[in-house]
């Protein structure tokens, strides 16, 4: 899995502490996006052809490619189904977040 | 080599937004940075991209970025570029995602100015047909029969009254080196497209259907086969503007039926069959024109 | 200090000959000077204002001119009220026209006039006057020298005009100090 | 060694962005600034000024490509006035807010309607909330020298501020004088370019003009205040370097003339005050205990030093020109209120004159000295906000 992880964030105490005006360093998470789920999708890795249209379509970009399958990120994906939708060989189900 | 799904980079640049599940701006920006690459600018007016993009201190943008003023989307890439040029920076990008809005109507002007000047800036228009950060209003680039909160259909009106301003064609006849449309619904096209975009020495101009499940009124995972069925129907269309002609890259025998295309989103749910009518005539109008002048 | 306010019509380089002035001046013989258009858009063949201020101490007043010294008319059909308004009773006006000096009225100061326009075309083979007027005030006034001005004109004019232009500063300068 | 040129107001800022250096510049045309933009081109055509020229479709665009250039790090130049001035507007704050040193001139003109291409200052001081720091020039001289000391102060690490630098349309835009232009080495030595702190880096990508919700925003806010009020004492020991460089020194925020024993004192903001030195002269040969407060920077606003010159006159009178329809004029509103902590506080007077390009004469000045002369007195007038040379019977109330 090589996806941004959050970090944690310390608020700045002193004013010299925050960034000079509004501007912040770049690709800095400090939460996951989870919570905004209600379905999470299940790749079947026999069914995957590894085809990518799930990894091209993902509006998230959740879905990684650089292992031998491909891997959801759960913390940043939001359920919508789009992977599921797209999957010609049906490979993706979305199953309801606390049923397994 | 054409850039695909095996070949893009499996590199994030716009990761961990807030952007409702299911958003095809949100896709399109992330596989024009895929693109692009870690050496991009981006410039996002106030749209929901840049409202879920940049909120202290969740930055989910890995390149930089930066918000300009709503209208001035393409004046600050100018000055970006401009910059960059002087400072002697060297392999880099300058791309702005603004929306249907934020380009066709107060970005317009802005826009104008940068093509007049060929600044070599990359601009994205992500259009979802309405403005939808502020909850779903009417802009230049809504179509025929879109039911917004400034256009409430009811006996009066279908909806807003008047087709897309045609903005593509407005860049062409800025004779602008490169403009094209394009949608997520054919995702190759864009890219190979973005590919072209990328090598423009000025200003190159992308215009991207781009659905809005919550603007639409539709279900998230449909948004890709919106995108899709939106040029099958023939009511979005895939054409370049390159050495001042037209080129159409998609040519359909036969439509798909717009009716059914209308009919899964919400906010044409009050169409009547008139209406309906209307929509494929200024389709069928268009097309006519498009094929008369476009095909060779 | 000294005021001089030219008239002319839009396009015939009033600004130019006040400037003229005001650079020989200032950077040829240490004097401080303002110089400055009547403020506004210029239209071609409207009255048109311009202001020379000269001054051996730092000048600082931004009011308007409102009593001068020096009048130079670059074309006598300008000549009215505006033009002897404000021109004090030991002031001098300076004139661009074919008549004598005593065919216009004053109220006491003292007029010369001055055939610029023939002097302009026969060396310019245009009637341009601004810089005969300008030669013409020097001369009867002595407000600038003639070499400073040679070198203003070197400085602040187009190459292809300077020449001619230097000539005709000259031939002016030279009439009026001839009192004709 | 410096030299000698005889030239105008706005050729004397084009020659001070010329000796700047800037990256990029951007600008749209409009009276009475156009000249600026005009020698600016010129001098990058003819090689003598080395930076990228946006010709931009408006003053709102152009605002914005020097916002974009000086994300980026470089140093950037505009140059607007009155409509232009509002039209960029929601620029200004934008710039402030992100802490972009650009800097800009503004030429001093009235704003409409009635339509109108003369001088007053209702455009800048329209803008005084807009987070800009704004200094105001006397003459030429001042203008190219206040433009050399803006881009110290704005790209200065502790205020990254931008600064707009504001002459008398016409006035000064278009009147031509003795200006000493100094030489490149010594400018370049003064103003050396230096990375900005919160530039945007292709390899360290950085997000600006980001959100900051309600949890944030006070901060941020509290932050840009900070540099601002910094900006204060900045500007004195700004001008106080370059009198050592260039040999010419303005007092910092203000510069008081013949006050120390001034019993009656007028406040003034731009071109205006060298006519009025020449009345207060005049009046001092008369025995008359007149002086002159001139306000050179009123963002950050002069407070210690108004305080401190207003606290021993018996009236004080502000002339500007400027009125905030349904008050006073705003420059009178800031001076009144840094006098409220004094214990004898100076009766004060506004002079609302000079509107639309208005000629303001050494009789009107006098004229004012003489209303604070009886105040002085102690013969108080009633009215406190007065529009000279009001050209009507009655005042319609």
């Amino acid at each position: 899995m090589n996806r941004p992880k959050p970090v944690r964030f310390t608020a700045p105490k002193k004013l010299s502490e925050y960034p000079l005006g509004p501007a912040f360093r770049s690709g800095h998470l400090v939460e996951i996006n989870s919570g905004m789920r209600t379905f999470r999708p299940v790749i079947d890795t026999e069914k995957c052809v590894k085809c990518l249209r799930c990894f091209l379509l993902c509006p998230d970009g959740v879905i990684d490619k650089s292992g031998d399958v491909l891997e959801v990120d759960y913390d940043y994906c939001k359920g919508c189904g789009i992977c599921a939708h797209e999957c010609k060989p049906k490979a993706i189900q979305m199953k309801k977040e606390g049923e397994a | 080599m054409a850039v695909n799904a095996q070949t893009l980079t499996n590199e994030e640049y716009f990761y961990g937004h807030k952007a409702c599940g299911g958003c095809g701006g949100s896709l399109a920006i992330r596989l024009a940075l895929k693109v692009l690459g870690a050496r991009s600018v981006a410039v996002v007016p106030p749209n929901c991209m840049s409202t879920v993009g940049f909120i202290y201190p969740n930055m989910p943008f890995t390149v930089n970025g930066m918000i300009p003023p709503f209208g001035a989307t393409a004046a600050v890439m100018s000055g970006i570029a401009a910059g960059a040029k002087a400072l002697g920076l060297k392999d880099y990008h300058v791309v702005g995602f603004a929306g249907d809005g934020g380009t066709a109507d107060i970005g317009l002007q802005a826009l104008s100015g940068a093509v007049d000047r060929n600044d070599r800036i990359i601009y994205i228009c992500y259009d979802n047909e309405a403005y939808m950060n502020t909850g779903v209003q009417k802009s230049g680039l809504t179509p025929y029969g879109t039911k917004t909160t400034t256009t409430p259909a009811g006996e009066r009106f279908p909806g807003a009254i008047r087709p897309k301003k045609n903005i593509f064609e407005i860049m062409a006849a800025h004779d602008i080196p490169y403009a094209a449309t394009v949608s997520v619904g054919y995702p190759e096209d864009f890219l190979r497209k973005l590919e072209k975009a990328k090598d423009v020495q000025g200003t190159s101009f992308l215009h991207v259907m781009a659905p809005c499940p919550t603007g639409w009124g539709t279900a998230s995972e449909v948004s890709i086969a919106l995108a899709k069925e939106a040029v099958d129907c023939g009511l979005w269309y895939l054409a370049e503007y390159e050495a001042g002609a037209f080129t159409l890259n998609r040519n359909p025998k036969e439509f798909t039926s717009t009716k059914d295309y209308l009919a899964k989103q919400g906010r044409f749910s009050h169409l009547k069959e008139t209406d309906i009518a209307v929509i494929s005539e200024l389709r069928d109008a268009k097309w006519e024109k498009i094929r008369k002048n476009w095909v060779k | 200090m000294l005021e001089v306010r030219w008239h002319g019509r839009g396009g015939q380089g009033a600004f130019t000959a006040a400037r003229l002035l005001g650079h020989a001046v200032s950077i040829y013989e240490d004097k401080y000077v303002q110089a400055f258009p009547s403020f506004g858009p210029e239209r071609r063949g409207a009255p048109v204002l311009a202001f020379t201020r000269i001054n051996e101490k730092k000048i600082t007043d931004r009011s308007e001119v409102e009593s001068c010294d020096y009048v130079v008319v670059l074309d006598d059909t300008l000549y009215g009220p505006a033009v002897t308004a404000g021109l004090k009773p030991d002031g001098i006006m300076v004139i661009n026209s074919t008549k004598a000096a005593d065919q216009f009225e004053s109220s006491g100061f003292r007029v010369v006039t001055l055939d610029a326009t023939a002097l302009a075309l026969e060396v310019l083979k245009r009637p341009i006057t601004n810089v005969p007027m300008l030669g013409a005030l020097a001369a009867v006034s002595g407000v600038a020298g003639l070499e400073s001005m040679i070198m203003a004109i070197d400085e602040q004019l187009p190459p292809k005009i300077r020449e001619k232009n230097k000539q005709l500063l000259k031939r002016a300068f030279e009439h009026a100090k001839g009192g004709k | 060694m410096s030299v000698k040129q005889f030239i105008s107001g706005d050729e004397a800022i084009a020659v001070a962005v010329k000796l700047a250096k800037p990256h990029v510049i951007a600008a749209y045309p409009i009276t009475p600034q156009t000249i600026v933009v005009e020698r600016l081109s010129d001098y990058v055509e003819d090689g003598s000024l080395e930076c990228e020229y946006l010709y931009v479709e408006s003053e709102h665009s152009a605002m914005s490509a020097v916002m974009g250039a000086s994300a980026i790090g470089a140093r950037t130049f505009t140059a607007t006035s009155s409509q232009g001035l509002l039209y960029m507007c929601e620029c200004l704050h934008y710039a402030s807010g992100a802490r972009f040193p650009i800097v800009m001139m503004n030429a001093n003109r009235s704003t409409a309607v009635p339509w109108n291409i003369y001088g007053d200052q209702r455009d800048s001081l329209s803008q005084l909330e807009s987070g800009w720091i704004q200094i105001y020039a006397e003459d030429a001289q001042e203008a190219l020298d206040a433009t050399i000391q803006a881009y110290r102060l704005a790209e200065d690490p502790e205020i990254m501020l931008p600064v707009m630098v504001n002459i008398d349309g016409f006035i000064l835009t278009h009147t031509y004088e003795v200006v000493d232009i100094p030489n490149q080495a010594d400018v370049d030595k003064f103003i050396p370019y230096q990375d900005f702190p919160n530039k945007m880096e292709l390899e360290n990508p950085k997000s600006t003009c980001i959100t900051a919700g309600p949890d944030w925003n006070t901060e941020f806010r509290y932050q840009q205040h900070v540099a601002t009020l910094k900006a204060a004492a900045k500007v004195k020991a700004i001008d106080t370097e370059f009198a050592k460089a260039f040999g010419r020194s303005y007092g910092g925020m203000v510069e008081d003339y013949r006050c120390d024993d001034a019993e009656v004192i007028l406040v003034t903001l731009g071109s205006v005050t060298g006519t009025a030195r020449i009345v207060v002269d005049e009046l001092r040969s008369q025995g008359k205990k007149v002086g002159l407060l001139k306000l050179r920077c009123i963002r950050p606003f002069p407070q210690d030093e108004v305080t401190a010159i207003l606290k021993t006159a018996k009236a004080a009178g502000v002339l500007e020109r400027d009125i905030s329809f349904g008050y006073e004029g705003v420059v009178f509103t800031n001076v009144n209120s840094a006098l409220t902590g004094l214990e004898n506080k100076p009766k004060t007077y506004n002079f609302v004159a000079g509107l639309g390009g208005r000629t303001i004469s050494k009789s009107d000045i006098a004229g004012m000295f003489a209303k604070l002369l009886r105040q002085a007195e102690g013969k108080g007038e009633e009215s406190v906000v007065e529009f000279v040379k009001l050209r009507c019977e009655d005042d319609g109330r």
